[in-house]
């Protein structure tokens, strides 16, 4: 029994990882109805910069962790207005060659600048860890998943209660029509954008001194996302979060009493289910708070 | 006359909202029956259900003593129930030739070898249905069009190719979802004719359309729906009288007026 | 579609035809993008530095070596167009191919070309059983299988006493499979049981769930066949747990030296072929060199390149002529020192035994336990 | 406007009808030729590469670009030909050429029966669930040791021979006589595509593509096609995957590298989705340019990404569609005049 | 009826998407009068009463509004000047809830601003206050539409465009829609409407554009239009020998 509750408050602490990453990409498909191939590959950016910031210029973890987070939001902010904006409703193919090209081009590219070997980053926190009644808690693991708490409900709050947040959900919606009420597409699309790749990017950085970072270390996670998002329902955010948790628990479980292998597959097949039993995932569509 | 298709008790419900109930129609063999109504009063929705488009709630939907009830719209072109769409759709990418072909059934009787292989059976098929297309593109007037994309043609012109893609299915019952809409009066009238001519020949007509003088003028049987239930149905003189109609469709004013507006 | 590609190959010809005649070339097919191109970096590293040496001391008989790399990505089907398009270049012998599938979609087509292939990194016991005796006679491999360093491994374990059970974790690879199943062969007869085996996928973050298995199995060791990334990884989440298991395995702990200096990795052992630490005048040399030219301490990969072009050398020297045949002749011949101090000498199977390192964290230093034949 | 065009299908786009079979021929003939005039076992090998390349893509051709489906299940289908080659002629003691045939059908079955969950929902989860497909298919490849040897692989597979009566046996294990197989088997397998969607099936799939709704409601079910043609995608990829390892002799995990995918997605998107020619003649170009780029591998990669970049940004229906629109700019400005 | 200001005025207007659909377009609007834009289906009308509000590409020519060139500006800016639209087809958020969707029909305004505006539209249109909480996508089809009107009235236009807006309504609706255009004129506002229903548009408008094929077949007062034999024929579906007599 304590095995199994262990296995469920480590599967709880990576289903909020996971949750951070599937919500900037549900939120990215939610505003543009683009599946962003790159998504990983900004995770894996945030964690690059971060770990540059921590061990080259020796800047702290929190401050690295916010310049990391909005250098990959900026960077994010550029792919739109430079590419993403171009694009009219409906090219949904032309979105997934184009976010496949930016994500070998980003990492590739990183391989290319700073080497494919892996890195670490070392916090204070780094072997830090905790006993509470009897389980085992890892410090950073906890920081990281306070943050991804903090930055979700931030976005929710963002989305329920400011006006750009409600834009953000009208332009979801209805195109045409948020742009009749003078939402400005590039403006309100484009900050979405940027917090859905920014959460990618705060992800990476979080998990910095958990992971490795390496340059690849974006397509496994992707990919694992992607199948999160069809569970909960493209589009729908809780319906990210609570896929996320259900498949972070999921996985630790099946992996804790069968083989890790196993583990990997746990999330496809858990997919292929769920599109059996409920075709529009287990939330539906919609930007819905 | 016999009927054609009857649907007893038909709903649908989408997301706890009503679109269709209770919904008891039928259509005369041989016939035209329009369907009119307000926006939002369940006649899309209505002939959704019918052509398998949607799959009712419950009821039931018979054609030609079959029960067709929930059976995909693509079993249906092959017994002869036919559609066209509010927004009318074509393969903007195929020639109009093309369209039809595509549209025709006798080809895709053939297996998959012999057709790719183009047996003689099959080189026979398609001459003759090109033959065929090329006689339903002059009914239409469409015929030198015949080698053109159809993307290229006019919003009018294509729902001329869409009733000959139609035709060509052989049906023995055609929906028309708002033939009339967004053509100009040359069109309207070819398509009037048209419906005629077809209409003598023995088809079967279900038309939706807002055009209600279209309606009154060429209809041998009219329904009136309002938010998702049968409002009456009748001859088109009794229908324009009826008091519940013209306070809930017509308006008063229109009801009177509509000799004079005859070309709203 | 005719021109285009006759373009293209003009092209390829056109930069082909540049190569010096009075060269001997030296192919390397390695992995030089992708996942483990870091690796392949090293060996490439390692090459070009003895080839460097080699030609400032006066070269083969006053020829020059020059080493041509290729890179395979870590791929049978880049590894076989690497290597025709290495053979375009005339090499005298062809270097790799790091990875062990790689390795064996290679071997064939040496063999038709009749050039030796020199392999220095891939461990999967299948290459040698497949070269020598009724076999490949075309291909050598320097570097010990999985097999001769789990021994060795087995060995050291079995010898402390203190340790009955051993907890296996491994990479879905052939590096981690094919070490598991030499671990499990070596460890019979010692005592020593494998408790557990996991594998996971490569590029996995996490590895908290193998992780709270073990902490609740408590196993004496665990024995890590893990590279690059995942290793990494694996142990900082391993400390970050404080699990108790001693760690052990084929542990990179070179690489690793930041988590050694922070004391997490105290009593971890390790067998390798090679290590920095090895105090040999010869590698003291290379060590040096090495650092001064790439900036980076050498590994496995980059000491199995550097000896794999020594070996060659060595041949060639002792070849009547300079022809893969010939050269072929010779190597067979070989009886030489290697840079760990061992002697370098191919068996019936063209393998090589160098001596395998036990290497083992005491007070926050890699220290050389013992070394011994593989 | 010419009244008397013949009410063509525009098969291909891409090339003056007149043109085409005479270029196909000649470059046929071409290709033949150039082992004995170019012997260099390095471009042979490079052109049996693009050959086996020629199938997938045309595979994904006719699921992506007449079928309007993007999957990236060809790689996976292409691995499991490759694996079902390696078992049946090791295991199962099938001769190479009869194994090949079977891989082919095996692919193609297994995408039968995932065409259906996949085609459930929308557009989006079809190419979520055919990349799952993939990686599912890398997993049990590498886990399910017992039958695939796991990441250890299938090594020293056999050839498929040719065996000219009278003149001996020639065997595939020599890149000169794989050559001549390699073509033959993509010219077929091409060819059936070419006969395929210049058939009425294929303007049924090009109908479908354009206008579902419109298709169903004129008798053709769409699924039913869909699916056909996801498995005829399959049995190709099945097919050049068991060429592809019958040439390299050993078959392991790797045969499922993103690598292939993203090379695939490549050639499709800038030949031009739906353009038959473009796609095969792309196939032979892009199997070359690697090669050209070998001084620099590590840039490769990133030139790879920003092709994809701006074929989605600048040509969106790759240099077939280019030809097609100015088609149909041509027809417009008949008919205005 | 005394000279009018021209509040917005077309000068050789060539606009469309990728290549231009309506051409050399030039029109003079002046304040509080209704307009109908006519021609058939895929004769320019939507297109060109979108491009008066920057939703299409604008190729040449100026657009006015006040004098000052507005061809350049984006939808935003053209509301904050004054100008609304209620586009064809459902214009509305519909997981969102009637309030949060009129918030979004007064974006453009200031918080104070936005209170007060749709306090106004509310009084304007009380069954929409009963419905404040419910999903704007569960409403009725009718209810909609009023609550697409009440959220382009928020930022108090001074020119509101509607593109169809009897299309798809009962003969009845379709009055009811008329006659409410006709006060809307009466509160001072200046319509631009683009109708496939010629004679109910006509009826109530001030003066009239025919486009053909994009470009102006005719432009003068509604009722000359309304008279006129060609129009009848192409339009309104008399008889060729019946126009001409």
């Amino acid at each position: 029994m304590e095995f199994f509750i262990q296995l469920v408050i480590n599967g709880l602490m990576l289903g909020m990882v996971y949750a951070l990453i599937a919500i900037g990409l549900s939120l990215i498909f939610g505003v543009l109805e683009i599946v962003n191939f790159a998504h990983g590959h900004f995770y894996m950016l945030g964690a690059t910069v971060l770990a540059a910031l921590v061990t080259s210029a020796g800047i702290g973890f929190f401050p690295s962790l916010v310049i990391a987070t909005v250098a990959v939001g900026v960077v994010g902010y550029l792919v739109y207005v430079v590419l993403l904006r171009h694009f009219r409703e409906g090219e949904f193919d032309r979105g997934i060659i184009l976010t496949i090209g930016i994500g070998m081009v980003l990492q590739n590219g990183v391989a290319y600048l700073f080497g494919s070997s892996s890195r670490m980053v070392d916090t204070s926190l780094s072997f830090v860890s905790w006993d509470v009644a009897g389980f085992f808690v890892d410090a950073q693991r906890t920081v990281a998943v306070l943050v991804g708490a903090v930055a979700i409900a931030a976005l929710y709050a963002v989305l329920t209660f400011t006006r750009i947040g409600k834009a953000m959900r009208a332009f979801a919606q209805n195109r045409e029509a948020a742009f009749i009420v003078g939402i400005r597409p590039a403006v309100i699309a484009g900050i979405a954008v940027a917090i859905g790749i920014a959460l990618a990017g705060l992800a990476g950085a979080a998990l910095a001194p958990v992971f490795a970072v390496h340059p690849a270390m974006g397509a496994p996670i992707l990919f694992k996302v992607f199948a999160i998002i069809i569970i909960g329902g493209l589009g729908s955010l809780p319906g990210a979060l609570v896929a996320s948790l259900l498949i972070g628990v999921t996985e630790s479980v099946v992996g804790g009493y069968s083989s890790v292998a196993l583990q990997d597959a746990v999330a496809f097949m858990l997919m292929i289910v769920v599109l059996l039993a409920f075709p529009a995932g287990l939330f539906g569509k919609g930007i819905r708070v | 006359m016999t009927a054609i298709l009857t649907t007893h008790g038909l709903c649908k419900n989408y997301r706890g909202i009503k679109a269709v109930q209770d919904a008891d129609l039928s259509v005369a063999r041989g016939g035209i029956t329009g369907l009119i109504g307000p926006n939002g009063s369940g006649k899309s929705t209505t002939i959704d259900c019918i052509t398998g488009f949607t799959r009712p709630s419950s009821g039931k939907v018979s054609y030609d003593g079959q029960d067709i009830t929930g059976s995909p719209s693509y079993g249906l072109a092959g017994i002869g129930l036919v559609r066209t769409f509010q927004n009318v759709r074509v393969y903007e990418r195929l020639s109009v030739m093309d369209n039809l072909i595509v549209a025709s059934q006798s080809l895709r009787a053939h297996g998959w070898l012999p057709l790719m292989l183009r047996s003689t059976a099959v080189k026979a098929d398609e001459k003759a249905i090109m033959q065929e297309a090329l006689s339903f593109l002059e009914l239409v007037g469409m015929a030198h069009y015949a080698g053109a994309p159809a993307g290229i043609l006019s919003y009018g012109q294509r729902k001329l190719v869409a009733l000959a893609a139609c035709l060509i299915t052989h049906p023995k019952l055609i929906v028309l979802d708002e033939p009339l809409a967004g053509v100009n009066p040359t069109i309207i009238r070819k398509i009037s004719g048209l419906i005629e001519t077809l209409n003598e020949q023995g088809l079967t007509f279900l038309i939706v359309e807002h055009n209600v003088d279209f309606i009154m003028r060429h209809c041998d049987h009219v329904i009136v729906m309002e938010q998702g239930k049968k409002l009456t149905e009748g001859k088109p003189e009794d229908v324009r009288r009826d008091e519940r109609v013209l306070e809930a469709y017509l308006g008063k004013r229109v009801g009177l007026e509509t000799k004079g507006t005859a070309y709203a | 579609m005719l021109r285009a590609t006759l373009a293209a190959a003009a092209v390829l010809f056109a930069i082909q035809g540049a190569t010096a005649e009075e060269n001997i070339v030296i192919g390397l097919s390695t992995p030089l993008s992708g996942s483990v191109a870091a690796l392949g970096q090293h060996e490439n590293w390692g090459a070009s530095l003895a080839a460097k040496e080699i030609n400032e001391a006066g070269g083969i008989n006053g020829k020059q070596i020059q080493v041509e790399a290729q890179d395979n990505q870590c791929n049978p089907t880049q590894g076989i167009t690497s290597v025709e398009n290495l053979l375009e270049k005339n090499p005298i012998a062809v270097i790799g191919a790091l990875c062990s599938s790689v390795t064996l979609a290679v071997m064939p087509v040496m063999e038709r070309a009749e050039r030796p292939l020199m392999v220095g990194v891939a461990t999967s016991p299948i290459i040698t059983e497949q070269a020598g005796v009724g076999g490949n006679q075309w291909t050598f491999r320097i570097n010990p299988s999985d097999a001769g360093l789990a021994v060795a491994l087995g060995k050291y374990l079995a010898d402390k006493g203190s340790i009955k059970t051993i907890a296996f974790v491994g990479e879905d690879t052939d590096y981690g499979r094919g070490g598991h199943s030499a671990m499990a062969e070596a460890l019979k007869g010692t005592g020593i049981e494998i408790v557990s085996a996991d594998f996971y996928k490569q590029g996995t973050p996490d590895f908290t769930t193998v992780l709270t298995r073990i902490k609740t199995a408590k196993p004496d060791a665990v024995a890590l066949y893990a590279t690059g990334v995942d290793e990494l990884g694996f142990i900082r989440q391993y400390r970050g747990m404080n699990i108790d298991s001693l760690l052990s395995g084929r542990v990179s702990l070179d690489e690793l030296l930041p988590v050694i200096q922070a004391g997490a990795l105290e009593d971890a052992s390790s067998v390798y072929p090679y290590a920095v630490e090895l105090d040999t005048p010869e590698n003291k040399a290379f060590v040096e060199k090495f650092k001064a030219t790439y900036g980076e301490l050498p590994n496995n990969q980059s000491f199995q390149g550097y000896e794999s072009i020594r070996v060659l050398a060595d041949a060639l020297k002792r070849s009547k002529e300079l022809t893969p045949a010939a050269l072929r002749n010779a190597l067979k011949g070989t009886d030489m020192t290697s840079v760990t101090g061992g002697t370098i000498k191919f068996d019936d199977h063209n393998q090589a035994h160098n001596l395998a390192l036990i290497m083992k964290v005491k007070d926050g230093v890699i220290v050389i336990e013992t070394t011994s034949g593989t | 406007m010419s009244v008397s065009t013949p009410f063509s299908t525009s098969s291909d786009a891409g090339v003056q009808p007149r043109l085409t079979w005479p270029l196909v021929v000649l470059s046929l003939a071409g290709l033949i030729l150039l082992p004995s005039i170019w012997p260099s076992s390095y471009v042979v090998n490079v052109l049996i590469l693009a050959f086996i390349f020629a199938i997938l893509a045309t595979g994904l051709n006719l699921i992506f670009g007449y079928t309007g489906l993007l999957s990236f299940g060809q790689v996976g289908f292409f691995g499991l030909g490759a694996y079902l080659y390696a078992l049946l002629t090791m295991d199962g003691g099938v001769s190479p050429w009869l194994s090949i045939l079977l891989a082919g059908i095996g692919s193609g079955f297994v995408a039968l029966l995932l065409g259906y969950p996949a085609l459930r929902v929308s557009r989006a989860s079809f190419v979520i669930v055919t990349l799952s497909v993939t990686l599912l298919a890398a997993l049990l490849a590498r886990n399910w040791v017992e039958i695939t040897r796991g990441p250890m692989g299938i090594p020293r597979l056999p050839a498929p021979s040719i065996d000219l009566l009278g003149l001996g046996t020639f065997s595939g294990h020599d890149p000169h006589v794989f050559y001549y197989i390699a073509l033959a088997i993509a010219v077929a397998s091409i060819g059936a595509i070419y006969l395929l969607v210049n058939s009425p099936i294929g303007r049924v799939l090009r109908a479908i593509n354009l206008d579902e709704p419109l298709a169903a409601s004129q008798g053709i079910s769409p699924k039913k096609y869909q699916i056909a043609a996801f498995a005829v995608a399959g049995i190709l990829s099945g097919i050049a995957g068991s060429l592809h390892v019958s040439h390299l002799g050993i078959v392991d995990p790797s045969i499922f590298d993103p690598y292939y995918s993203e090379m695939l997605l490549i050639i499709v998107i800038v030949g031009g989705p739906g353009s038959f020619w473009m796609v095969v003649v792309s196939s032979l170009v892009f199997m070359a340019i690697p090669e050209l780029l070998r001084m620099a591998p590590e840039l490769r990669m990133v030139l790879f990404g920003m092709v994809l970049v701006l074929a989605a940004m600048l040509f969106p229906t790759g240099v077939g569609g280019y030809f097609e629109q100015r088609k149909l700019a041509m027809w417009r400005r008949s008919l205005r005049s | 009826m005394p000279e009018k200001k021209v509040i917005l005025e077309l000068q050789d207007m060539c606009v469309g998407y990728s290549e231009p659909i309506v051409r050399n377009v030039s029109l003079k609007v002046e304040e509080n009068t209704i307009w109908s834009l006519i021609g058939g289906n895929g004769a320019g009308k939507s297109t060109l009463l979108k491009s008066l509000f920057g939703l299409t590409r604008c190729f040449s020519g100026t657009l006015l509004l006040d004098g000052a060139p507005i061809q350049n500006l984006s939808p935003a800016e053209r509301v904050r000047k004054g100008m609304g639209i209620v586009p064809q087809g459902r214009c509305n958020f519909p997981l969102m809830s009637v309030r949060e969707n009129l918030e979004m029909g007064a974006y453009t305004l200031s918080h104070s601003e936005a209170k007060r505006a749709m306090e106004r539209v509310l009084q304007m249109f009380p069954v929409l206050r009963q419905k404040l909480g419910e999903s704007a996508g569960n409403l009725s089809g009718g209810e909609q539409q009023i609550l697409e009107t009440a959220m382009a009235l928020e930022t108090g236009p001074r020119v509101l465009l509607l593109d169809e807006p009897s299309l798809g309504l009962s003969p009845k609706m379709q009055q009811e829609v008329f006659e409410n255009v006709e006060s809307l004129r009466g509160e001072g506002l200046t319509v631009i409407m683009a109708e496939q229903n010629i004679l109910g548009s006509l009826m109530i408008s001030d003066r009239a554009f025919v486009l053909d094929l994009g470009t102006k077949l005719m432009e003068g007062a509604a009722r000359e239009v309304l008279e006129d034999p060609k129009i009848k024929v192409a339009f309104l579906g008399a008889d060729p020998e019946e126009a001409v007599e």
